[in-house]
């Protein structure tokens, strides 16, 4: 160890400041590098059963309003098609 | 009516044609030949007004005054580049050419920098004079903006190509465009104050050369793929 | 050895490989991340001439090594993608750009910070800093042109070719800035100098350039798996991932 | 001699399937009508034939003549004069020389217009300027996108003439519209409803 006691290595005879600074920067940013990823990988797990539930849910034989909403958005999404 | 035994263009031919064919319609439009001339004077004045018009201090920063705003009229006009083009569908008439997009874009670009950088580095010599560059560096200035503003308008084409396809691209094409901008920035400027203290402009005049010679031969690679990309993002 | 690269190339394969792959890297980097920190800032003797600033050198380093490879890597990603049109060279792209954004936004940070108590001015037009900021604009720019795409095959395509056009232009920006820079103040100190820096100080130096290395290998690999799972949102080999089926 | 071979052609827009497994072959003095619903990806399909859209387009598509394509946009610098923009069209496959163009702009009745800027003419004049060319090409394979669009009848009965004419001398024509058979019996029709994609 190249310093002797806590303060020593606080105060890092005047740098301490600019030492500590600039690491802690680094090991908040290195850290949402790797937590960035890790969170996006559940939320889209999250929504990827979501979807299996409500894809679920369309498969059983649906109520009147269920089934003609599909069918205006299946058409609605046709036409909005410019040109084929 | 189409009797195959006609000569069909040759590649020659169809640089030709591409090379009249931007420079009729840019010359078209005068204003697209004015803007950058007007735009280069306007800026220039910009600088005495900012820094003051000590006369000393003004010649001493001429060259990278100058430097910086041939820099930007050329971004600014390298957004228009290719933009007519990809509107009125000539672009993807270019890639049913027989002969290599590349080429051909190439001959766009040519014909664009005759119109704007050429232009401006031939009226240069005024706006020196106004922040009271030496006379003895003027000749130096014109070759140094007369290669570099070709090197920007190579790079600034792949640039436009790459956004040419996304509506309010202009900001986004300088983003990508200015990193590649400042060994040019940099080889032009450093000539220029060479010269003012009669030292070896030549050298960098060379190393401009150089960059001009590996963007003639390397941007129209880079601009026939990204027109092509463009084509299938528009 | 031409299966495993045509395995790569599938995406519920690369999946698993790449979740195996992190589950032993991601701790191996933290440890030597955790080892050089101790090393470089405590353990290590301070540089004689500037005192104990000197350990930013530690992360400073081996951020702006990494993140200049990273571009190179990106770079590669691109040429895959453009030259043999293969899908998971787009997703390698699309994953370590903003990567090695953050990577040389860390060498920027760290060397303005370790400018201050050397120079007394946060912002020093060094060379290598001032290429350093160039090399963040060269990302941003990939960055900013991704996300101004609509067609994303076509932005990663876009991407690919800016990245090549980028990395045939860093060589000459670097060497630009370095006369650029020597013709103006030919008489300063190097800022990371060349002189041989003693091998108590290189170690440390060493063990984070390559833990910096293993730490841009994870992130991009979890980068990628992130993307893969939202690109192949529909398909049953993710629904099986979640554990639908 | 089949101037198109098209096999298994899969048409992707953004990450949404079109069309997949399309095959066709278009033989010299063959006239062909792609057909669908609108939005199937006629427009997308065209483009991918004719060359002009590599991305998101999967199968092999081989020409074996030069190609003409003429889609929505005139690919007409404003600018320039009727005479200039065929002169220099970037997609001119051959010499031309002002008295071809001069009888290519008459035979669309446009006779005296040769040297108004094309941005002053009507849209109707601007849509016979681009169909002009299809008198000034060696192409043998020509793709057109919804050419009758904006035609009055006379120059609707012009251009199927033009299109007849080629097919004679052994060209091939692609194109769409929204008019069925337009060309009855002489025609072939490609359904696209038969390889929409899920």
């Amino acid at each position: 160890m190249y310093f002797d006691s806590i303060a020593a290595v606080i105060d890092m005879n005047g740098h301490g400041l600019y030492v500590w600074l600039a690491y802690a920067i680094t090991v908040t940013l290195l850290f949402w590098l790797l937590w960035a990823p890790l969170r996006q990988l559940r939320v889209r797990r999250l929504w990827v059963i979501a979807e299996g539930h409500r894809r679920a849910v369309s498969d059983e034989p649906q109520s009147e309003s269920a089934h003609q909403r599909d069918e205006a958005d299946k058409t609605f999404s046709d036409s909005s098609e410019t040109q084929g | 009516m189409s009797a195959s035994d006609q000569p069909s263009l040759s590649l020659g031919a169809s640089f030709f044609r591409q090379f009249l064919r931007h420079g009729k319609a840019l010359a078209a439009s005068p204003a697209d030949l004015l803007n950058p001339l007007l735009f280069f004077f306007m800026v220039v004045t910009l600088f005495p007004l900012g820094l003051g018009p000590d006369p000393e201090r003004l010649s001493q920063m001429a060259p990278g005054i100058l430097w910086v705003v041939a820099l930007l009229a050329s971004l600014m006009v390298s957004g228009k580049l290719f933009a007519s083009d990809f509107e009125d569908g000539s672009l993807e008439q270019l890639c049913l050419a027989q002969h290599p997009l590349a080429i051909l874009a190439l001959a766009e670009v040519l014909a664009h920098w005759l119109g704007t950088g050429f232009l401006l580095a031939l009226v240069s010599p005024v706006f020196a004079l106004m922040v009271g560059l030496p006379i003895q560096a003027l000749p130096v200035l014109v070759i140094s903006l007369l290669l570099g503003s070709l090197c920007l308008t190579l790079i600034g084409a792949v640039g436009s190509a790459l956004t040419v396809s996304i509506r309010r691209g202009g900001l986004l094409l300088s983003l990508i465009i200015i990193p590649l901008h400042v060994p040019v920035l940099i080889f032009g400027s450093t000539a220029v104050v060479e010269a003012t203290r009669d030292g070896n402009a030549v050298s960098w005049l060379a190393l401009l050369a150089a960059l001009v010679l590996a963007s003639l031969a390397l941007a129209p690679l880079a601009i026939g793929a990204a027109l092509r990309i463009s084509l299938d993002n528009g | 050895m031409w299966s495993f690269i045509h395995k790569l190339g599938s995406p519920p394969w690369f999946f698993r490989f790449g979740g195996s792959l992190v589950r032993w890297l991601l701790p191996l980097t933290l440890i030597l991340l955790l080892v050089g920190a101790f090393w470089g800032l405590l353990v290590a003797p301070p540089d004689f001439r500037q005192g104990n600033s000197y350990r930013i050198i530690y992360i400073h380093v081996p951020a702006a090594v990494v993140a200049l490879a990273g571009y190179y890597v990106m770079a590669l990603a691109g040429a895959i993608s453009l030259i043999w049109r293969i899908k998971m060279a787009d997703i390698a792209m699309k994953a370590a750009a903003p990567v090695g954004a953050v990577l040389t936004g860390i060498a920027l940070v760290t060397g303005a910070i370790w400018g201050k108590p050397t120079w007394g001015t946060w912002w020093v037009w060094d060379a290598r800093i001032t290429s350093m900021l160039i090399l963040f604009f060269l990302y941003l720019g990939v960055v900013a042109l991704f996300e101004a795409y609509e067609n994303k095959a076509a932005a990663a395509k876009a991407c690919a070719v800016l990245s090549l056009v980028g990395t045939v232009n860093i060589p000459i920006i670097y060497k630009s800035v370095d006369w650029w820079y020597s013709l103006h103040q030919p008489a300063s100190i190097k800022f990371t100098g060349e002189s041989a820096i003693d091998a108590s100080m290189l170690y440390p130096l060493l063990l984070m350039i390559v833990a910096f290395y293993g730490l841009f290998a994870v992130t991009v690999v979890m980068n990628m798996r992130a993307e893969l799972i939202w690109h192949h949102r529909q398909s049953a080999w993710v629904r099986q991932w979640a554990g639908l089926d | 001699m089949s101037l198109l071979i098209a096999t298994e052609v899969a048409i992707e827009r953004g990450d949404r399937p079109l069309l997949r497994g399309v095959s066709l072959c278009v033989e010299s003095g063959e006239l062909w009508q792609l057909v669908g619903p609108n939005g199937v990806g006629k427009s997308s399909l065209m483009r991918a034939l004719a060359g002009l859209a590599r991305l998101g387009v999967e199968g092999a598509i081989r020409r074996q003549a030069a190609a003409l394509f003429i889609g929505h946009s005139s690919a007409l610098k404003r600018a320039l004069t009727p005479l200039d923009n065929l002169r220099l069209h970037p997609a001119c496959d051959m010499p031309v020389d002002d008295q071809q163009i001069a009888r290519a702009l008459r035979s669309v009745s446009l006779a005296g217009y040769e040297s108004v800027p094309v941005g002053a003419l009507s849209a109707g004049q601007q849509r016979r300027v681009a169909l002009a060319r299809l008198l000034i090409t060696r192409a043998r394979l020509w793709f057109l996108d919804e050419p009758f669009t904006a035609l009055d009848t006379a120059g609707c009965e012009w251009l199927e003439q033009q299109i007849t004419g080629h097919v004679a001398s052994g060209g091939a024509v692609v194109f769409t519209s929204h008019q069925q058979s337009r060309f009855g019996a002489r025609q072939h029709d490609l359904d696209l409803a038969r390889y929409v994609s899920l």
